[in-house]
């Protein structure tokens, strides 16, 4: 009997947990679709994570809009992902929040895609400084131009690479 | 006040361990215990039995030639090529068997989970450094050979601290 | 197996070492016999036992052991004898080597480990022999641009400075090689020169670590300096001599660390820093600047070093004993005779045990207290490395700077008032004498 | 002329903005790398002004780079063993990160005895590699029985892990779908028996060093990371807590079977070298209470893993899972296009989050106090190159 009781409350919490989680993405879709209208497009809604994408222009702004009004402070991880089919690259900014203890387990994917043949993107790190060696290793990894990041440069490659970034689709690992 | 009693805290822990069993383990002279025979794989079941993964043993009379447990190891080290073998099986139809490259392989075991045969499996035998690198390719009779292991120490834990006995 | 060529043949080996030997003994007879002959026209011969010590006297003395031994006694006596072997540097390396190797099994034991085990069979006896074979074997690699006289001088300028403050330790009365008056005062002279030594080899290395290392031990040995000497100070207005002999013998009732002990403190903080020792190795700290000072060192170069900074152990601790743990005194334990009744026995093989003019019950505990207190020291010198982490450069100095000298300062200035005020000294209420 | 607090104060400035090149010959550049000592697989130029440093440029890449582009060309089963290859003392770790977002990619979930399993093998993972972390600690601060202990005692943890799955430390243990094996007879007794002795050897590291004045005097106020810049620079794991932000994915965000575990995330307020040594210790005493009570509530017994096929096919998606590892949360993200082989990889490891920090705390420190530093960090260099 026990037993059964500590289950039905735990699942209770679980259910609880999931409501918090759905509301709190519910709001924080809702805040940014009513601020930029049409401008963000969400991509998925799951548990705890949501991806919306915006455009080129619009990146710094939603960035901001993230970190002023809702305290993600914090970037995981920027990366990217090459689309070469629709000539495309995809950047993806994982931000998470230190400061407001709701979006702890929160993580907005906050992604945009910029042209595959001339990849130019404004770079976030004035907006969060913890994106300064994801930026850099995006830029040398799929060719990403980061605007105003202050060093474009060679980090985890070799001193001498010379080939494309490596991580672009058409970049062939010798032997596969 | 302070400092003198850290200082006086840490002589102590340190003069206390003199005393103490060591723990190291002299490996020539003595080799640890294992569990079982090595590491198993139930197909059916679809887990694994608990084991150290080892060097491979082959079971000539089980293997079908079915190349799976190659192709489990291609995206991960390569170590595994089927060669020809002169044995005649009746369920090695093309009398071909996994060759083991031992300075490729990383011992993840995904071969044996491949194998849906009971063929394949891994044993307590980890000593098999060679002094050429061809010494370390093993062929399909070398796997069939069952290693001899006489691990009997263990992790004891006495009075006296941790200690290999 | 593996280990041996293919063409090897035992009685080959057997048939060189054969050959060897005969080649040496031809080659003695021939030309060595001839030249030590002619040479001894020139020499003058000692006398010993009022007969002169021609080799033919030597020879036949050899053969008839109860002749040998006024040869040993009239050879410990020699100054030759107290340079090169006791208590000059043949024991101070024993000591060294002894320390080196109970520091690797002590810190092991401290540590769960086994520390040296196969060399020698008995718990790795030989292991430092194994290690000193090696690093004569090893090619010594000059770094280009290095100044190249200066760095193949300074090991060997280390271990001679440390074998310098060897030879002002006494280890017994009268048992010293450099007996002088101001021998205080000349061990920290010529302690003094290490880190010149460190600071010239460091700058010949042409290297950027061994540079930071050497400007490192230049800081903390001066920094050290100060209150290392001053440390001692008390202890030579207390005894009123600068001899380090003298010292000793002052101290044959009360020893010194019982009236100074902040500066027995004071003074075994900085001997830890003057040796470099953890937690006070930062002209080595290998995270920091890979080796120090030692970066560029290789094979007997390396090896000269370490003889000489553990010389330089045995030397600092034997001071210390000298200065505060009494010298050499302690209970009498030998007996009045090595074997009773043994010197008058008519047995020849009696008579040579009881080492009849050798044995000198006095010195021998004097020895036996000396060598006790300096393990001692030595031990707990060998055991804080066990239990600390390096400390940082700005702490050492702030430590040596404001801390010790202070510390220092006041104990002298107490010891001075104790003495004024007629508590402690030669005619106080506490008679030191 | 600037003054040197100046520099100091535009480096610091600039360390945010990364540093650039100053042209100085009063400096001196020390080479702190591979072939030094003091690193690892891992090279940083300093610029030295007397004893302070003014300038860190960090430079990783040499062993692990090109990791993610190795992903795309394997399938999810065969990226086991190659993923927890960067840091193979806490395998467990980095395949349960990857286990857990393709298990979200397929749609499946683990069994309940299968969930304990991995969360146990994590717990046992995580503590083997904060020994050795802190071993290398110890040495890194001069303090030689401080690497030996821990290493030592490690041989308790990677005993276990043996027994559990079989190799030492790459254990290629969690996969998707579960656990390689069930744990084998007599495994609960001799784990517990082994935590528990261990948990008391954590009173001795406190007697010998951390309670040491000298490694006090070393790491307290040495190295400050305010709570303002850990956020700002986006610190995580014990660097994070060490700042005063109870920040632990098991505890935010559980996954598996961390929800139904009683234990607290432990953090500190002083946000110094000193609390980042010592966070991942009590992280330790936490880990071996989870490790109790995980034997504890463990089923008897049922399935340990969901069969899945070799070549598993995922739906088209992207999903980003994360644990906390040693070093802090270690996120997946993996993009699928429907194929077995995952379309990109990314990893976003503690280590590269970390190592963010490093110029801003070595600016205008003393040369002293890097390592102090530079290993509280929680960073393994290899995991960085990725």
């Amino acid at each position: 009997m026990e037993k059964d009781k500590t289950q039905n409350n735990q699942t209770n919490l679980m259910e609880v947990k999931e409501e918090k989680s759905n509301l709190l993405s519910n709001s924080l879709i809702n805040s940014i679709t009513t601020n930029f209208g049409e401008q963000v497009k969400l991509v998925y809604k799951k548990e705890n994570r949501s991806k919306i994408m915006v455009s080129p222009e619009n990146l710094v702004e939603t960035a901001l809009y993230l970190r002023n009004n809702h305290g993600f402070d914090h970037a995981e991880s920027a990366s990217g992902t090459d689309y070469p089919a629709d000539n495309q690259i995809e950047i993806n900014y994982h931000l998470g929040s230190y400061s407001n203890t709701d979006y702890y387990p929160y993580i907005v994917v906050l992604s945009t895609r910029v042209d595959r043949s001339d990849p130019k993107s404004n770079s976030l790190i004035n907006i969060f400084p913890s994106v300064e060696y994801h930026e850099r290793e995006t830029y040398e990894m799929l060719g990403v131009y980061f605007l105003g990041h202050p060093r474009n440069e060679r980090f985890i490659l070799p001193e001498d690479w010379a080939d494309m970034p490596p991580l672009r689709k058409d970049f062939r690992i010798k032997g596969r | 006040m302070n400092t003198a009693t850290g200082f006086i805290k840490a002589l102590e822990s340190g003069t206390k361990h003199i005393v103490l069993k060591r723990f190291t383990l002299r490996y020539p002279e003595e080799k640890l215990k294992f569990v079982g025979d090595g590491y198993q794989f139930d197909p059916k079941k679809g887990v694994g039995i608990a084991g150290t993964r080892g060097r491979h043993i082959l079971f000539h009379d089980k293997c079908t030639g079915c190349q799976l447990c190659a192709i489990a190891c291609e995206g991960i080290a390569e170590a595994i090529t089927m060669v020809k073998v002169d044995e005649q099986w009746k369920q090695n139809k093309k009398s071909i068997m996994p060759q083991i490259d031992y300075g490729k392989c990383v011992f993840c075991g995904l071969c044996v989970d491949a194998c849906p045969f009971y063929a394949l499996y891994m044993t307590n035998d980890y000593e098999l450094s060679s002094f050429t690198k061809s010494h370390l390719i093993y062929t399909p009779s070398q796997l069939a050979v069952k290693p001899k292991y006489d691990g009997e120490v263990e992790i004891k834990i006495g009075s006296r601290g941790a200690y290999h006995g | 197996m593996g280990s041996l060529t293919p063409d090897f043949r035992f009685g080959n080996f057997v048939a060189s070492i054969v050959w060897l030997v005969l080649v040496v003994l031809a080659l003695f007879t021939v030309l060595i016999l001839p030249i030590i002959f002619f040479s001894l026209f020139y020499v003058p011969l000692p006398i010993v036992d009022g007969q002169v010590l021609t080799p033919y006297l030597f020879f036949s003395m050899m053969v008839d052991p109860s002749r040998t031994l006024p040869i040993v006694q009239f050879f410990i006596h020699t100054d030759i004898f107290r340079a090169a072997i006791f208590p000059g540097f043949a024991f101070a390396a024993l000591i060294a080597a002894v320390t080196i190797f109970v520091e690797r099994k002590l810190l092991a034991k401290m540590q769960l480990r086994v520390g040296p085990l196969y060399a020698g069979k008995v718990e790795g006896i030989f292991q430092l022999l194994a290690d000193g074979l090696k690093l004569l074997t090893k090619e010594i690699i000059v770094p280009s641009g290095a100044d190249k006289p200066i760095f193949w001088l300074a090991p060997i300028m280390f271990v001679s400075t440390a074998a310098a403050v060897v030879a002002l330790i006494p280890v017994a009365s009268g048992w010293v090689v450099a007996d002088v008056d101001v021998g205080l005062i000349a061990a920290f002279a010529i302690l003094g020169f290490f880190p010149l030594i460190a600071l010239l080899f460091s700058w010949a290395s042409n290297s950027k670590y061994p540079f930071i290392g050497g400007l490192r031990a230049l800081h903390q040995l001066i920094a050290f300096e100060i209150p290392f000497f001053l440390s001692a100070l008390p202890v030579v207005i207390l005894s009123s001599s600068l001899n380090l002999s003298d010292i000793a013998r002052s101290q044959n009732i009360f020893w010194n660390i019982f009236i100074l002990p902040i500066n027995a403190f004071v003074f075994f903080i900085s001997s830890l820093a003057e040796l470099e020792r953890i937690p006070f190795d930062l002209p080595e700290a290998e995270s920091e600047i890979v080796a120090g000072w030692l970066t560029e060192t290789t094979g007997m170069i390396y090896g000269l070093i370490q003889l000489g900074s553990y010389l330089k152990l045995y030397a600092l601790a034997g001071l210390f004993v000298i200065l505060f743990l009494g010298g050499w005194y302690g209970p009498q334990i030998f007996p009045q005779e090595l074997i009773p009744g043994a010197h008058e026995s008519n047995l020849p093989l009696l008579q040579m045990l009881a080492l009849d003019g050798l044995y000198n019950p006095i010195t021998v505990n004097s020895i036996f207290w000396f060598l006790v207190k300096t393990i001692v020291v030595i031990f707990l010198m060998l055991i804080i490395r066990g239990i600390n982490p390096r400390i940082r450069i700005d702490i050492l100095l702030h430590t040596g700077w404001y801390k010790l000298i202070v510390l220092t300062f006041i104990n002298l200035f107490v010891v001075l008032m104790l003495i004024y005020g007629g508590i402690i000294g030669p005619e106080g209420v506490i008679s030191i004498r | 002329m600037t003054s040197l607090e100046e520099k100091i104060d535009e480096a610091k400035r600039l360390s945010l903005q990364i540093t650039k090149e100053t042209d100085d010959d009063r400096l001196m550049t020390l080479s702190v790398g591979p072939q030094h000592p003091g690193s690892g697989h891992f090279r940083f130029t300093i610029k030295l002004d007397g004893d302070y440093i003014v300038f860190v440029d960090p430079d990783p890449g040499y062993v692990h780079r090109g990791h993610e582009k190795m992903c795309e060309y394997r399938n999810h089963f065969q990226n086991i063993p190659h993923l927890e290859r960067p840091v193979i003392h806490d395998s467990c770790n980095i395949t349960y990160a990857y286990s857990l977002a393709v298990e979200d990619l397929v749609g499946i979930t683990v069994p309940r005895r299968g969930q304990f399993i991995r969360a146990l093998a994590s717990e046992l993972s995580r503590l083997s590699y904060t020994l050795y972390w802190l071993a290398i600690y110890g040495i890194f601060l001069g303090h030689s029985t401080m690497f030996m202990w821990p290493a030592g005692d490690r041989e308790l943890l990677i005993d276990l892990l043996e027994r559990l799955s079989g190799a030492r430390v790459t254990n290629a243990f969690n996969i998707p779908g579960g656990v390689r094996n069930d744990i084998p007879y007599n495994f609960k007794e001799k784990c517990l028996a082994q935590v528990n002795y261990f948990e008391k050897r954590l009173k001795e590291y406190d007697n010998i060093f951390y309670n040491n004045p000298l490694v006090r005097q070393r790491t307290e106020g040495v190295g400050i990371l305010t709570k303002e810049d850990a956020i700002k620079l986006g610190v995580t794991g014990s660097v994070l807590r060490a700042s005063g932000v109870p920040f632990d994915v098991r505890k935010v965000e559980p996954y598996d079977v961390y929800n139904e575990i009683d234990f607290n995330v432990q953090y500190m307020k002083t946000c110094d070298s000193f609390a980042r040594a010592y966070v991942p210790v009590l992280d330790m005493r936490e880990s071996c209470h989870i490790i109790r009570q995980l034997l504890d509530k463990m089923p008897e017994s049922g399935d340990v893993r969901e069969k899945l096929q070799f070549n598993i096919k995922s739906s088209p998606g992207e999903t980003y899972k994360r644990v906390e590892s040693g070093r802090g949360a270690l996120g997946y993200h993996v993009v699928s296009d429907g194929t077995p082989k995952p379309y990109r990889v990314k990893a976003s490891v503690g280590s590269f989050r970390n190592l963010l920090a490093l110029p801003f705390l070595l600016t205008g420190s003393k040369l002293g106090d890097m390592p102090a530093i530079y290993w509280s960090l929680n960073y393994w260099p290899v995991e960085a190159d990725r």
